[in-house]
């Protein structure tokens, strides 16, 4: 059984194919990556695993329980949390409550609880408080905890969007083009970043649309175009396909 | 208009006493206060005794109150000038209670408590309006102030259960009076002019608001007593301007007539405009009291003509005690007199009397608020501009005479008078 | 001296506020006292929907009218039931609450502008429903000789006094729980979404159970407001609860300051005492110079649109601004490139 | 069933007024996506200048042949451009500076600025109803037992006419394609050269315009107006914009045409009817709402993240 899955997904926009009859499979621990060109498609995916959009068909199933019909939050409860594309983070709450917000779903104070502060919510907050400054620690921005997220630098901004989707406690994390707008330093920085979050347990699935990046970092890389999977395989068995080499590598190159 | 704030009722105007305190909230005994007890009212400012008015005196209802209030300036106006027991002198203290142009009762509350809380108001003149008067009673039954409403029409204000239920603090002791008569009384002369003119099939509009809901009830029951037909009756919804399609379903039920239960504002004038522009536009219109204003000519322009509406009161120019009245107040004030001005004179003669008497029961001092109310309420035989007056237990007047006005060429003309005592 | 000591000191004026019956005997002014408390709390409650949750709800008088006809009904010889003033204060919010709950489930997936809109239509039906229903509410005429409270055998009666304390501990208790919403994992939450809806259900946030809790809450407030609002007022009927009570309640809020407690208060008090003190006696004063002409209290509804068009425009943090609000408000309008990005993108989360 | 067709027409002009209003909300909607609360009271605005207008030439009764003509065209089309010129106003001083800001700001301001409109004009012309001179003769028609009144055919025809108009424009003209463009995506339209501030504004020019001439027929088809009589008109003629699918022209004239007719049938076969009309069109507005916020024929819109 693998780990994560999505078998014959497809989802129309009125006459519109945003994705064809998709399959693939993740297993547990690896770092996979999915390119193509814009407009291929990979958000849409993303959003149809988040529950955004319910696929016209198909099934995607995570440890072998169908998502099918999960609202969002059921989603990132059962452990998947994302990134996003444009950067999402809550612009005016300091980076800490941003990264505290992550932990919503962890936490088991009531509306009573909340309500009266009882000792076993305000033990909770502090709890949560630790984890939070220990995962800022964690991505590198310990020293931002106070400040808001929309004053951070862009670099720093994509590092606490992971931090905050990390205080989900994901088994699977879905990176929306992390590496966008990073200059070549950070870039090695988020590598390193992203190997440490699978030597975590957590599973890495990513939209990217750096070579170099993709190339580096991941086992599997399927491969998107048109809504439709054209390749599959190792970075190196992808890079050689000549229908992606067609489709996908000779104008991103140019472009990229 | 229904923006019925309640931030109005917040609003206590006339506090030029409070602002002082409120800019200094420690100053602590400069201000002389009053309980609101039953207690002997020692400490009043100076020697003058305040009649506390309580009348929608802008907007749209300030053509029924102003007039009214001016009956009570000249009935202080004229006591000032004999000679009043222990060196006291009368004032007029008017509060308006409209909001944004209409009557508003908790604003009218407010009003109130601000008369309670000022010791050298003995009586008040007021409300004007029926639902205003709901929410005084209480107040002035626990503050045994005197009041007497020269135009209150609604029973439930005085009579059965719901008038025991707001003297809440002394049962026993009445403090609401009124000089005119009652729905009942009304809506018993509506059906009884209509039934007269040879009306046999009404279709009855209400505006949903106390007097006119409750004037349009009574009629109601009564119209189908006296043996005519009911072919309907509907409430507006409050600043509708639309009346086509209640008037189509009206005009399907082939009336004779169309009962209005409500005011010029509330809907009276434009239904009856409205009319003209509908098969209805021949049948006749009756109302109450409430249609009684120049607002209602100027609403339904030449549609006014052919509606009828009595008011609560005999006809001024067929009482001798009315003449000299009707004359002095245009002297006074430069116009005719309103509806309810005679009214409120008489109210505020009943109350000036019987203040004069207790001020001599208590040694030429300042009187207690209990006394004038006794005394008020022991009023019999009473001589004024709009007839004998007397109150009876609940505090209604002995003597409910109502007259019939028909408006044609745009002025209302005098048509008939009942007496209803029994 | 050490900060918190001196944070501390700042609110000792407060402790002073239950002295105020003793040292100032005009009623009158208890009364008002009294009655601005009844808006602080609905400003309070009005505050968790709209400054904390970003929901923008003009109904809010609805729940007003329904926490008053509650004690109406069934604490009144109306239908012969007398439930206690003390236990009316929590079953009413609990009914203000369910209706919250009633309203909210079905609208609030709805954008933010139509909620508005649903929630303004609902602020319309109630009263009218309330006035039409008239063999259970004396429609036009109202309830009243409600219960009059009493504690310890003593009858409120129709003193301001007893109120002002009953006002003074339901604003505190109001408060204290307001507060502790606001830094909670509720509290965040509601941050969350008004910052960014779609994100806050990636964080696992059901948005639609926070967004409902918000409605509740913030109707049990307004619940309880009206319960000693009828009890003090003695009556109930229909067109106190108007469109204009929802707006003004909201002037209060955009005046002093979404999302801040004591902004919301502040704004409350102020805008109370304008209409109480300061329009009716500044006529005063210039009908007294002859100017009778003159009538500010006239002004009344002009004043509220100029503060919402003038506060949003110029200061939209308000008065006393919450540090996070001002930011929001502020630098979208001083940073129109940006902040238009980020409005599509709002746009799109709150689709 | 001459009820029932008296009924329809009943609705229908009162529909028309609705529909007229809704025109103004839905195009405002449409390209700024905004709730212009204070569009009712430009509408009773509109009906308070042709009142003044009216009174400056002198016009206080019924008018005929050709001057009538002269004088509904010179009041309506006097109180549309003043309407206008309102609406320009109130989008530069209140709503152009929150364009950015978060959607709820604009939506206090256009609060505030109604209540300061309703103020205003009760400032201007007392709290009370006014009337306002039956201009334009009304001789009534009977089509089989169904009497017609000509100013309810007026009502009718003219917003038929300017929904017409308004659609005609907005397909063919260069400002219309502007419109369409900005509403589609603003910084999209900016870029091809669109001058977005004058786009809205004339959005804003029209849609008041067409305000103000309800506000006119309004007057002549009631003979009434008061300051507070564009809160729940512009209310119900947002429910008919909401109702026909915000940001559709041929919606808001359907939706408002429907509000009418709903409201008179509930008068008509609701026993006491009269009293249940708002709470009726009021919920038809939440159920809409709940169940499909899109209208009846607007297009459900995905999405975007």
């Amino acid at each position: 059984m693998s780990f994560f899955k999505l078998t014959n997904v497809r989802k129309t926009f009125g006459g519109l194919v945003a994705v064809n009859d998709l399959s693939f499979a993740i297993e547990a621990g690896s770092i996979v990556a999915m390119i193509g060109p814009n407009g291929a498609g990979k958000s849409t995916v993303f959003n149809l695993i988040t529950g955004i959009y319910s696929p016209s068909s198909g099934a995607i199933d995570l440890e072998g329980r169908t998502l099918r019909s999960l609202s969002t939050d059921r989603v990132t409860a059962r452990g998947i949390a994302r990134t996003f594309q444009n950067i999402r983070l809550f612009a005016f709450m300091s980076a800490l409550d941003n990264v505290m917000t992550g932990c919503h779903a962890q936490m088991r104070a009531s509306l009573v609880d909340s309500l009266l502060h009882t000792p076993r919510q305000r033990a909770e907050e502090r709890t949560v408080r630790e984890r939070a400054r220990e995962l800022l620690k964690f991505v590198g921005l310990e020293g931002d905890a106070d400040n808001y997220a929309r004053n951070l630098s862009y670099g720093h901004q994509r590092r606490l969007e992971i931090a905050r989707a990390l205080a989900t406690d994901p088994k699977l994390l879905l990176l929306d083009e992390p590496a966008a707008g990073m200059n070549p330093r950070e870039k090695e920085g988020l590598i390193a970043l992203i190997r440490r979050i699978r030597d975590k347990g957590v599973t890495v699935f990513l939209i990217e649309h750096d070579m170099h990046l993709v190339m580096n970092l991941s086992e599997r890389v399927t491969v998107l175009d048109h809504g439709e999977k054209i390749a599959e395989g190792t970075p190196e068995a992808v890079r050689n396909d000549e229908r992606v080499i067609e489709a996908y590598l000779g104008r991103a190159d140019g472009a990229a | 208009m229904r923006l019925g704030s309640a931030l109005a009722r917040l609003s206590a105007a006339g506090l030029s006493a409070a602002l002082l305190a409120a800019c200094s909230p420690s100053s602590t005994t400069t201000q002389s206060t009053s309980t609101s007890s039953a207690a002997p009212v020692a400490a009043a400012a100076g020697n003058v005794i305040k009649i506390g008015v309580e009348l929608p005196l802008s907007g749209g209802d300030a053509s029924n109150g102003i007039p009214t209030r001016n009956g009570v300036i000249l009935a202080v106006e004229e006591s000032n000038k004999t000679a009043i027991p222990g060196g006291f002198s009368y004032a007029v203290d008017d509060l308006d209670d409209a909001v944004q142009g209409k009557h508003d009762p908790a604003l009218g509350a407010q009003n109130t408590k601000t008369f309670i809380s000022d010791a050298a108001v003995l009586a008040m003149v007021g409300p004007f309006n029926s639902n205003v008067a709901k929410a005084e009673i209480p107040l002035t039954n626990d503050a045994q102030l005197t009041q007497i409403s020269p135009s209150n029409t609604s029973n439930g204000l005085t009579q059965g259960d719901d008038g025991r239920k707001l003297r809440t603090s002394h049962p026993e002791l009445n403090s609401f009076f009124r000089v005119c008569t009652t729905d009942d009384h009304q809506g018993a002369a509506d059906a009884a002019f209509a039934k007269k003119l040879g009306f046999k099939a009404v279709f009855i509009v209400d505006d949903n608001e106390t007097y006119g809901k409750g004037l349009a009830d009574v009629f109601e029951a009564q119209f189908k007593k006296g043996g005519g037909t009911v072919l309907g009756h509907e409430h507006l919804n409050a600043g509708q301007t639309d009346f086509k399609a209640l008037l189509t379903k009206a005009q399907n039920l082939r009336p004779d007539v169309v009962f209005f239960g409500g005011t010029t504002v509330s809907g009276g004038g434009l239904l009856r405009k409205q009319m003209g522009d509908s098969a209805l536009k021949t049948v006749a219109y009756v109302g109450g009291d409430g249609i009684s204003d120049d607002t209602f000519l100027k609403t339904a322009g030449t549609m006014a003509n052919g509606s009828y509406y009595t008011v609560a009161a005999p006809e001024t120019s067929k009482l001798a005690s009315a003449k000299t009245f009707v004359a002095n107040y245009k002297k006074r004030f430069g116009v005719d007199v309103g509806p309810y001005s005679a009214n409120a004179y008489t109210a505020a003669m009943i109350e000036i009397a019987a203040i004069n008497k207790a001020i001599t029961a208590a040694g030429n001092k300042m009187p207690a608020r209990v006394d004038v109310t006794k005394g008020v309420a022991a009023t019999k035989g009473f001589v004024s501009p709009i007839g004998t007056v007397g109150f009876d237990a609940n505090g209604d007047t002995t003597a409910p005479i109502l007259s019939l006005y028909k408006i044609s060429g745009g002025k209302a003309v005098f048509v008939d008078q009942v007496n209803l005592k029994t | 001296m050490n900060p918190a000591v001196r944070r501390s000191l700042r609110f000792v004026p407060l402790l002073l506020l239950p002295l105020v019956p003793l040292v100032d005997h005009n009623n009158s002014h208890i009364d008002f006292l009294a009655n601005a408390g009844a808006f602080i709390l609905l400003a309070l409650g009005l505050n968790i929907v709209v400054g904390f949750a970003g929901l923008l709800d003009l109904g809010y008088a609805a729940f007003f009218a329904i926490g008053s006809y509650s004690y109406a009904m069934l604490a009144s010889q109306q239908f012969g039931i007398h439930v206690p003033f003390w236990v009316m204060l929590f079953a009413a919010s609990g009914i203000a609450a369910i209706f919250g709950i009633l309203l909210g489930a079905p609208t609030l997936r709805l954008r933010g502008d139509y909620l508005a809109i649903v929630t303004l239509g609902f602020g319309e039906i109630v009263p009218q429903t309330f006035l039409n229903l008239s063999q259970y509410t004396n429609g036009p005429n109202g309830i009243n000789s409600l219960d009059s409270p009493s504690l310890f055998g003593h009858r409120f009666g129709f003193s301001a006094t007893p109120y002002f304390y009953v006002m003074l501990g339901l604003i505190v208790i109001g408060v204290l729980l307001a507060s502790n919403l606001q830094n909670s994992r509720l509290g965040r939450a509601w941050m969350a979404i008004r910052e960014d809806e779609l994100a806050a259900r990636h964080m696992g946030i059901n948005t639609t159970a926070a967004k409902l809790s918000a409605f509740a809450l913030g109707a049990s407030f307004s619940g309880l407001a009206g319960v000693a609002y009828a009890a003090k007022l003695d009556l109930v009927s229909p067109d106190q609860f108007q469109f204009n009570v929802s707006v003004l309640v909201l002037s209060m809020l955009v005046l002093g300051g979404m999302g801040n407690i004591p902004g919301v208060i502040v704004g409350s008090f102020a805008l109370s005492f304008i209409n109480s003190f300061l329009l009716p006696q500044s006529t005063n004063l210039v009908h007294s110079i002859g100017l009778t002409w003159i009538d500010f209290t006239d002004y009344r509804f002009m004043l509220y649109g100029v503060i919402l068009v003038a506060m949003m425009l110029f200061r939209p943090e308000g008065l006393i601004p919450s540090r996070q609000r001002r930011a929001e408000l502020r630098e979208a309008l001083t940073d129109p490139g940006i902040s238009a990005q980020e409005q599509t993108e709002y746009q799109g989360a709150a689709r | 069933m001459d009820v029932f067709y008296q009924q329809l027409i009943n609705g229908l002009s009162l529909g028309g007024i609705y529909a007229l209003i809704a025109l103004g909300y839905t195009m405002v909607y449409g390209i700024i996506e905004l709730i212009n609360f204070a569009h009712g009271d430009v509408y009773t605005l509109g009906t308070f200048f042709s009142l003044a207008i009216l009174t400056g030439l002198g016009v206080s009764g019924e008018v005929h042949g050709l001057a009538l003509v002269g004088v509904v065209l010179v009041t309506m089309l006097a109180a549309m451009l003043l309407c206008g010129i309102t609406g320009v106003l109130i989008e530069r001083l209140a709503y152009r500076r929150l364009r950015n800001a978060p959607r709820l700001a604009p939506l206090i301001t256009a609060i505030g600025m109604s209540f300061i409109l309703e103020n205003v004009m009760q400032l201007w012309k007392g709290p009370s109803p006014i009337s306002f001179p039956a201009v334009i003769p009304n001789p009534s028609f009977q089509a089989g037992g169904v009497e017609i009144a000509a100013k309810q055919i007026l009502v009718i025809v003219l917003a038929i006419v300017m929904m017409v108009a308004l659609q005609l424009f907005i397909r063919n003209t260069k400002m219309g394609k502007a419109m369409r463009a900005t509403a589609q995506d603003r910084d999209a339209a900016q870029l091809m050269g669109i001058n977005i501030n004058t786009t809205i504004a004339m959005t804003f020019l029209i849609g008041s315009a067409l305000a103000g001439a309800a506000g006119f027929v309004s007057g002549v088809y009631y003979g009434t107006t008061w300051f507070f009589n564009g809160f729940e008109a512009g209310l119900k003629a947002f429910t008919a914009a909401v109702l026909g699918g915000i940001g559709n022209v041929a919606g808001a004239m359907l939706g408002g045409f429907l509000i009418g007719l709903v409201e008179a049938f509930a008068t008509q076969y609701i026993p006491q009817g009269a009293q249940w009309t708002n709470v009726v069109v009021f919920s038809v507005l939440v159920l809409v709402l709940v169940f499909r916020p899109s209208g009846l024929l607007g297009e459900a819109v995905p999405e975007k993240v």
